[in-house]
């Protein structure tokens, strides 16, 4: 009898279905929210890619960086350059925010793949250091002063008036409205786009490498280049998430833009409390990162301590995240890669 | 009607500015508790001293709370990312303690490219400019006997950028008023040390420093400054001695050294929101916090009572368009002196949005019971301040 | 033909010489077994034939091309295959996806390509029922079938097996000689380093013997075997 | 002149930086443990000393004296319930409870202490210099660069002239073994950490003597003290003196040729020395 | 009475269990063997012992107590001393100091001095300032038998202390095994070496796949029976 292969389970099936749901509630969200609902939204959105993209780093390439904030300050100012500069539309401009972080990332993993473990970890937030900088030098965006995006650059984005006339709302409202689709449409490419990373051979190929690197290389697996994908895919999408925050912030600054806090640091937090290694945990990480924030947030100093204790707590009784306590009780995987082979001998019980 | 009139105010709580803030709770009770205050509700929001946050707050005060109108406080990182979050939404905004070229050429796209700035239509904002601190300062080593060479310690910031900008900044003015300076470049933050810059001004033969670093570089640049036998007859600073704590940080190491002043307890000036002269405001605050008075009180105070004097012309307070044309047209006493935005003194392209504020020059004496008083030894510009003494050399 | 031949290398860990001037010629097709004592660098001059170690001298060359400074992952590609003697499985992986890298990375190939060889695989080595199970949860002779699953699913034209045989009872060692002689008679080179020795003989054309890195005897198996050298420092034979 | 005066006041400052670092190197040495908190725990130091200073009205010296037996407590009390918890191959969770840790001591420092920014007092030691020629060094540098090398002497005694100093080595080897030999290592790690905090109140003392301290200034200081551990060698105490003097002469050396590139001259100089060493100057045969 | 004896002892890698249910006990100055295949669980068995494995507190009693549940530096402190599998000397340290090290902490003085252990293998004396690891594989496996000595215990636990080494190096080690005994020490080596194992030992377990298969007096087994308890027999 023949063999068939399949990664899907009856709760991913449920999944998939309430998962297109919510993509189409979520994109016909400006229709029904508020505006700060859509705000709110959109902080939830661009977080969830840096942790994405920071959890395919560090979860599946075992490339603990703390230098993400290099890759989002790049995207910022390239956009911010090509906006100011060149005149080019904020919107488009988004795609050289991404190209401005592949373009730093090839050096920095030039050198910091020499380093690791820790080495690497430390070599990646000293190059971000370097990048932030050299860019507070550069003076026609206003060095350590840092600058904000023209009116009338922002005043007359692509879409901005349709969206304007389409859902009668004001034109700080379509702003919000178009960074939120803009948002939305990373946020799913980003998951889209490494759920199928993961199903392909190169996303077993990552496993595997994780798993035992030796062995890996033994069956032909080219571990070095999987480095250099993993690397350059998370450059670029950090960069376009980098370049989409400081569009809808309109204002950017060296010490904002390149923050080893807010853009590497929480980051981390989203995805370690939420589950490293697995796509459901920055999403978690991310609604309880949100949740804290706007329940706490006013207490100031009080917050961040919560914070830093929360992480210390999370990563002592469930060092797997909520979402790999949740999976290991309940074995529930919203977005399944584990290949199950069925037919043939595979049924057959075993005789003893 | 019964709905109040609702104000956001942004500035920097927690984190490396909260020194800022010491009085914001005092001053905002102190409204609270007016007579015109009673119409008003304020949301306070920190900043903790992060631009990216500054932002995020202002976002959630207009969308979230639907504020009529918002203020803002203390230094670039935090007015600016407000003031510009405002324009985009259309939010009118009174900001305030930023000199005001890093807050209007900071806030525009180009800032190295004059004839790309443009006004703005909701933002505004209250203080003195470069312009003034040039002016004081030269006024008060011209009451000294110097060489008239001048080293700039002038940080990669907002303040730092603006203050040796060549354009607008220290380097035209003082080069027409016959001083040189020496100007080695612009550091980081949170630098450990500042050999360079002293080698520099030694070999130019300094005899005065001034500049805007923070507290900490300060500290640092002045320590070093001793120990390599570098000792000019003055130091102006700006913004690092603004707070007696960091002056008593210096130790003995403090005494005369120089600074802007731009309020304090002797500006003959008083509220026109409570009747309180500058005086009595600064008393009160020593009373209720048992702290001694420090410069932000009064623009603290002063944006509420521009708040106050605003919303009390305007028809319709949720109209931003009429709240801002209200705010265009004040002509308020307040207890920082007189605010109005008729462009005085300053160049056309500012003048729409910006009212300047008295400057004199200050300097710390130790006081025989330990601790610093801060005694104004300058009042070229604003002869109705008084002086409590004159200028002296650093020993 | 020589399918490997390995000149003068040499390998040290600090002091520890652990492969010293070892020089041979493997034929194509030949099935050939390493002996030796514990320690005595066996383990090793595999790992420098696939390249998870780089020789410090000599050359070794695979099908006439020198592969001395190639990279482990290229060595596969072009067709060396291996079993470690300590199962090194994908532990999170299920057995059937351990297999899927090797057979997809080992030969570029798509998923759907080698599905039924996996299968197949699988099921000489016995290990279909356990096809989605973790490798990790896998039992010591599960995971030794896995590893020469692994190593098979590359389609190697050269195959080292590092001790599968050990701790298998007599019947599973007989299955499992089947399977090696099976995969011999598909022409592909075997190079079987064991200390089962009768499974050993019972396969291999020839025999080589190491001590303390050295290649001290190489030849016809039953001569080996009945040399002094070898009763004595191998088999502990005082003769 | 000026050329030997910049790279002597960046061997002083170096020597600054490899006293913020010489705990660092212990305990990232004998752990592998990356403590983020190690610049905040420099702060929470220097505010103890402050708060012995103005409570007894002690010099800021005696109260660094006093302040060391405290700080090993706390120290040993850390690695022992909270970091050693944290100890194994993966990185990340000790990567992320000391960070944990800095925000929510740096945040603990500022509702208690607020934001002022704070000085140990100082006397007319803090300004006295020695004149060597035509260069004027100053005396609290020069101590802070005899006391940095004084701790690292301190620590390589300990280290290969005692038993705690062997069981130290063994355990930073291999700790499964170690504790075949009758050794704890959670007791030698909670010892080790305890020890590096009473490093770190030497380096409060100087770093609040030297200038200004508030809750938030840790965070900066702790990237030199990285580097300079880093291109020292992992463990190598005078590797790690090195390290924080080529950092320190690289940034005074870049602000001579313009003070913008000095912070970053000395970022670069760390990248250098990994680039061509990426286990650093010298680092341990074997790891 | 025993000594050290194991009841029911399990062993656990992740998933992956490694011993099943293992019970062996021995006596006073008693020598045992534990002979295996690879990947038996021999030396799983000697960690679990020795406390780097923790097990339930009853599955290991020595003198007596129940020791299942202690960390390995307590167990080391009743007198449980172990020569690792691999020998796993500290590279840090020097010959002298790796052996200093196992009287870490201990006051208690015995048999076993710096002078006794250079007096067992003389040749370290000459090497004593060498790094451990600059040795030959049998000096080395000199410095980690001396280093279990240093701390004078009741039961020395010895892992393949001949893998790797050269016939005569063996003898030589092995030699060593009657001045230890008469020292007063219960010994249990782990061996794949049957003839080996069998010369020293007053008894023999042999392991299969994490169970005891086989145990006896050497006079006692036959080749055949070893050779079915180590490979398996068809029933
Ligand atoms: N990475 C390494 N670093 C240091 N020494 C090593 C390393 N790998 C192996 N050795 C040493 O090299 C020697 C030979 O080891 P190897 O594993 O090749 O032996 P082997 O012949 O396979 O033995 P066995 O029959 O026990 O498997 C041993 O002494 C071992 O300790
Ligand atoms: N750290 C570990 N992690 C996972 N599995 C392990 C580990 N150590 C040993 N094992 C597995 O446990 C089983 C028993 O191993 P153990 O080392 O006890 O065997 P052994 O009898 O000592 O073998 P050898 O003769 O090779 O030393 C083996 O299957 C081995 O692969
Ligand atoms: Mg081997
Ligand atoms: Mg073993």
């Amino acid at each position: 009898m023949a063999y068939s292969v399949s990664t899907q389970t009856p709760a991913s099936r449920i999944a998939a279905l309430a998962g297109t749901v919510l993509i189409l509630a979520l994109i016909a969200l400006p229709f029904i929210a508020g505006r700060s609902t859509i705000r709110d939204m959109f902080f939830i959105l661009t977080m969830l890619v840096l942790a994405q993209f920071w959890n395919l780093l560090a979860g599946y390439g075992g490339l603990v960086s703390i230098g993400q904030q290099a890759f989002v300050g790049a995207g910022a100012y390239a956009l911010f350059g090509t906006v100011i500069l060149w005149g080019v539309d904020p919107v488009p401009a988004i795609l050289f925010a991404g190209i401005a972080a592949l373009i730093i990332a090839v050096p920095t993993a030039f050198f910091a793949f020499r380093l690791n473990g820790a080495y690497f970890a430390i070599g990646t937030w000293v190059i971000a250091e370097v990048v932030r900088l050299l860019v507070s030098q550069w003076k026609t965006l206003g060095g350590g002063t840092g600058t904000s995006l023209p009116r009338d650059a922002t005043g007359d984005m692509w879409f901005v008036g349709a969206i304007e006339t389409a859902l009668d709302v004001r034109s700080a409202a379509a702003r919000d409205i178009l960074a939120y689709w803009l948002a939305l449409a990373l946020a799913l490419a980003t998951i889209g786009g490494i759920y199928w990373l993961l199903r392909t051979r190169r996303g077993l190929a990552l496993a595997a490498v994780r798993d035992n690197v030796e062995a890996a290389k033994s069956v032909g697996v080219d571990a070095g280049r999987m480095k250099w994908i993993v690397f350059l895919t998370s450059a670029f999408g950090t960069g376009l998430a980098g370049g989409l925050i400081y569009m809808q912030k309109a204002r950017i600054s060296p010490d904002a833009a390149f923050s080893v806090t807010d853009w590497t640091a929480y980051v981390i937090f989203i995805v370690v409390i939420g589950g490293i290694g697995t796509i459901e945990g920055p999403i978690i990480g991310v609604l309880v990162f949100f949740a804290l924030q706007s329940l706490l947030a006013d207490f100031g100093s009080w917050y961040l301590m919560t914070l830093g204790v929360l992480a210390i707590v999370i990563m002592l009784v469930a060092p797997r995240g909520l979402w790999g306590l949740l999976s290991e009780r309940t074995g529930l995987h919203l977005f399944p890669i584990r290949r199950r082979l069925s037919g043939g001998m595979t049924e057959r019980k075993e005789t003893s | 009607q019964g709905a109040k009139i609702r104000l956001g105010y942004v500035s920097p709580q927690s984190g490396p500015l909260a020194a800022f803030s010491e009085a914001d709770q005092f001053i905002i009770d102190g409204f609270l508790g007016s007579d015109a205050g009673g119409n008003f509700e304020v949301i306070v929001k920190d900043s903790q001293s992060n631009p990216n946050r500054a932002a995020e707050v202002a976002g959630e005060l207009i969308i979230d709370e639907e504020i009529d109108l918002m203020l803002v406080a203390s230094t670039p990182e935090t007015t600016n990312p407000v003031a510009t979050t405002c324009e985009a939404e259309g939010i009118p905004v009174i900001s305030t303690v930023a000199p005001w070229q890093p807050w209007f050429i900071g806030q525009q796209g180009n800032p190295g490219d004059p004839g790309s700035w443009r006004p703005f239509d909701y933002s505004f904002h209250f203080f003195w400019g470069l312009e003034d601190v040039i002016s004081t300062f030269t006024a008060m080593w011209n009451q000294l006997d110097t060489n008239k060479q001048v080293g700039g310690l002038f940080p990669n910031d907002g303040d730092g950028n603006a203050w040796g900008d060549p354009n607008v900044g220290f380097p035209q003015p003082l080069d027409a008023q016959g001083y040189g300076l020496t100007d080695p470049g612009r550091y980081q933050n949170l630098t450990d040390d500042f050999s360079a810059q002293i080698n520099a001004f030694k070999a130019a033969n300094c005899e005065i420093v001034t500049g805007v670093p923070i507290p900490p570089d300060f500290t640092t640049f002045w320590t070093q400054a001793k120990q390599q036998g570098f000792t000019p007859k003055a130091a102006s600073i700006g913004k690092a001695i603004l707070f007696p704590q960091a002056v008593e940080a210096l130790g003995d190491q403090g005494h005369n050294l120089s600074s802007e002043v731009w309020w304090s307890p002797t500006h003959p000036f008083a509220s026109s929101l409570t009747g309180q002269s500058a005086g009595e405001l600064a008393a009160g605050y020593t009373t209720a916090t048992g702290k001694q008075w420090t410069q932000p009180i009064g623009f603290v105070h002063a944006l509420f009572e521009m708040a106050a004097d605003v919303m009390g012309r305007v028809e319709d307070s949720r109209d931003p368009d009429e709240v801002a044309a209200a705010i265009a047209a004040t002509q308020l006493k307040s207890i920082v002196g007189r605010l109005a935005f008729d462009g005085a003194g300053l160049p056309p392209f500012a003048a729409a949005n910006i009212a300047k504020t008295p400057l004199v020059g200050g300097q710390w004496r130790l006081k025989d019971s330990g601790g610093y008083d801060l005694v104004i030894v300058d009042n070229s510009d604003h002869p109705d301040i008084p002086t409590g003494g004159t200028m002296e050399e650093i020993s | 033909m020589n399918i490997l031949s390995l000149q003068n290398v040499s390998k040290s860990f600090g002091a520890l010489t652990v492969t010293d001037d070892a020089s041979f010629d493997v034929p194509q097709g030949e099935a050939l077994g390493i002996i030796g004592p514990n320690g005595a660098g066996k383990s090793t001059l595999f790992n420098l034939i696939t390249g998870n170690l780089r020789a410090d001298q000599g050359t070794i060359t695979f099908e006439g091309r020198d592969v001395t400074r190639v990279s482990a992952m290229e060595r596969c590609l072009t067709g060396i295959g291996r079993s470690f003697q300590i199962p090194q499985p994908f532990e999170k992986l299920t057995v059937y996806e351990n297999l899927l890298v090797a057979a997809t990375h080992g030969r570029n190939l798509s998923e759907a390509a080698v599905l039924d060889d996996c299968a197949d695989v699988l099921e000489r080595t016995e290990l279909i029922r356990r096809a989605n199970t973790p490798a990790g949860q896998l039992s010591l002779l599960e995971r030794k079938r896995l590893e020469l699953a692994r190593a098979m699913a590359t389609q190697p034209k050269l195959l080292l097996l590092d001790e599968i045989a050990g701790g298998l009872t007599e019947g599973e060692c007989k299955a499992l000689i089947g399977t090696i002689r099976d995969i011999h008679a598909r022409g592909v080179t075997i190079i079987w380093i064991e200390h089962v020795l009768h499974a050993l003989t019972s396969v291999v054309e020839r025999l080589l013997v190491l001590d303390f890195g050295r290649v001290i005897g190489l030849g016809d198996p039953e001569e080996i075997m009945a040399s002094r050298e070898v009763q004595e420092i191998y088999l502990g034979i005082e003769v | 002149m000026i050329w030997v005066d910049t790279i002597l006041q960046g061997i002083l400052l170096g020597g600054l930086y490899a006293l913020f670092a010489a705990g660092l190197s212990l305990v990232f040495g004998i752990m592998r443990l990356v403590n983020l908190a190690h610049g905040d725990l420099i702060v929470m130091g220097a505010y103890l000393i402050l708060l012995l200073v103005t409570l007894l009205g002690l010099s800021p010296f005696l109260a660094a004296l006093i302040a060391m037996p405290v700080m090993f407590l706390l120290g040993w009390a850390l690695q022992k319930f909270l970091l050693n918890r944290t100890l194994g191959d993966d990185i990340l969770p000790p990567l992320l409870v000391t960070f944990g840790l800095s925000i929510a001591l740096q945040n603990a420092l500022l509702e208690t202490f607020s934001a002022d920014s704070q000085r140990l007092p100082t006397d007319a030691l803090t300004t006295a210099s020695v004149q060597m020629g035509p260069i004027s060094l100053g005396v609290m540098p020069l101590l802070t660069f005899a006391s940095a090398v004084a701790v690292i002497v301190g620590l390589n005694q300990l280290f290969y002239r005692t038993e705690l100093g062997r069981a130290f080595r063994a355990t930073s080897d291999d700790a499964t073994t170690a504790s075949l030999m009758g050794i704890k290592p959670a007791n030698i790690f909670a010892t080790a950490t305890g020890i590096a905090l009473v490093i770190v109140t030497i380096a409060a003392l100087y770093l609040g003597l030297r200038a200004n301290f508030d809750p938030n200034i840790g965070p900066a200081r702790l990237i030199y003290a990285f580097e300079a551990v880093i291109i020292g060698g992992l463990g190598s105490l005078w590797g790690t003196l090195v390290g924080g003097i080529i950092i320190g002469v690289a940034q005074t050396l870049g602000a001579a040729i313009n003070p913008e590139w000095q912070i970053l001259s000395g970022h670069i100089a760390f990248l250098l020395v990994l680039l061509v060493r990426p286990r650093g100057l010298f680092p341990r045969a074997h790891d | 009475m025993s000594l050290l004896s194991t009841q029911n002892l399990v062993a656990h890698y992740g998933d992956f269990q490694a011993l099943f249910g293992v019970d062996i006990e021995f006596g006073e100055a008693e020598t045992i063997a534990i002979i295996g295949a690879n990947g038996a669980g021999k030396t799983t068995l000697m960690r679990s012992i020795a406390g780097v494995l923790s097990n339930h507190a009853n599955a290991v009693r020595f003198d007596g107590a129940e020791i299942g549940a202690l960390p390995a530096d307590e167990i080391m402190a009743q007198g449980v001393a172990m020569v690792p599998e691999g020998r796993k000397l500290f590279p840090s340290l020097s010959v002298e100091e790796n052996l200093l090290i196992g009287t870490y902490g201990r006051k208690k003085s015995g048999q076993w001095t710096l002078d006794t252990v250079y007096e067992l293998f003389p040749i370290l004396r000459e090497r004593r300032h060498t790094p451990g690891t600059a040795l030959s594989g049998g000096q080395q496996q000199m410095v980690a038998i001396g280093r279990a000595l240093m701390s004078n215990p009741r039961v020395l636990l010895c892992d393949e202390i001949s893998l790797g080494l050269a016939p005569v190096v063996i003898k030589d080690i092995y030699k060593a095994v009657p001045a230890i005994k008469a020292a007063g020490a219960s010994i249990i080596v782990v061996e794949q070496d049957i003839a080996q194992a069998l010369a020293v030992a007053d008894r023999v377990y042999c392991m299969m796949e994490g169970r005891v298969t086989l145990s006896g007096t050497p006079g006692s087994l036959s080749r055949e029976a070893i050779h079915n308890a180590y490979f398996g027999a068809h029933q």
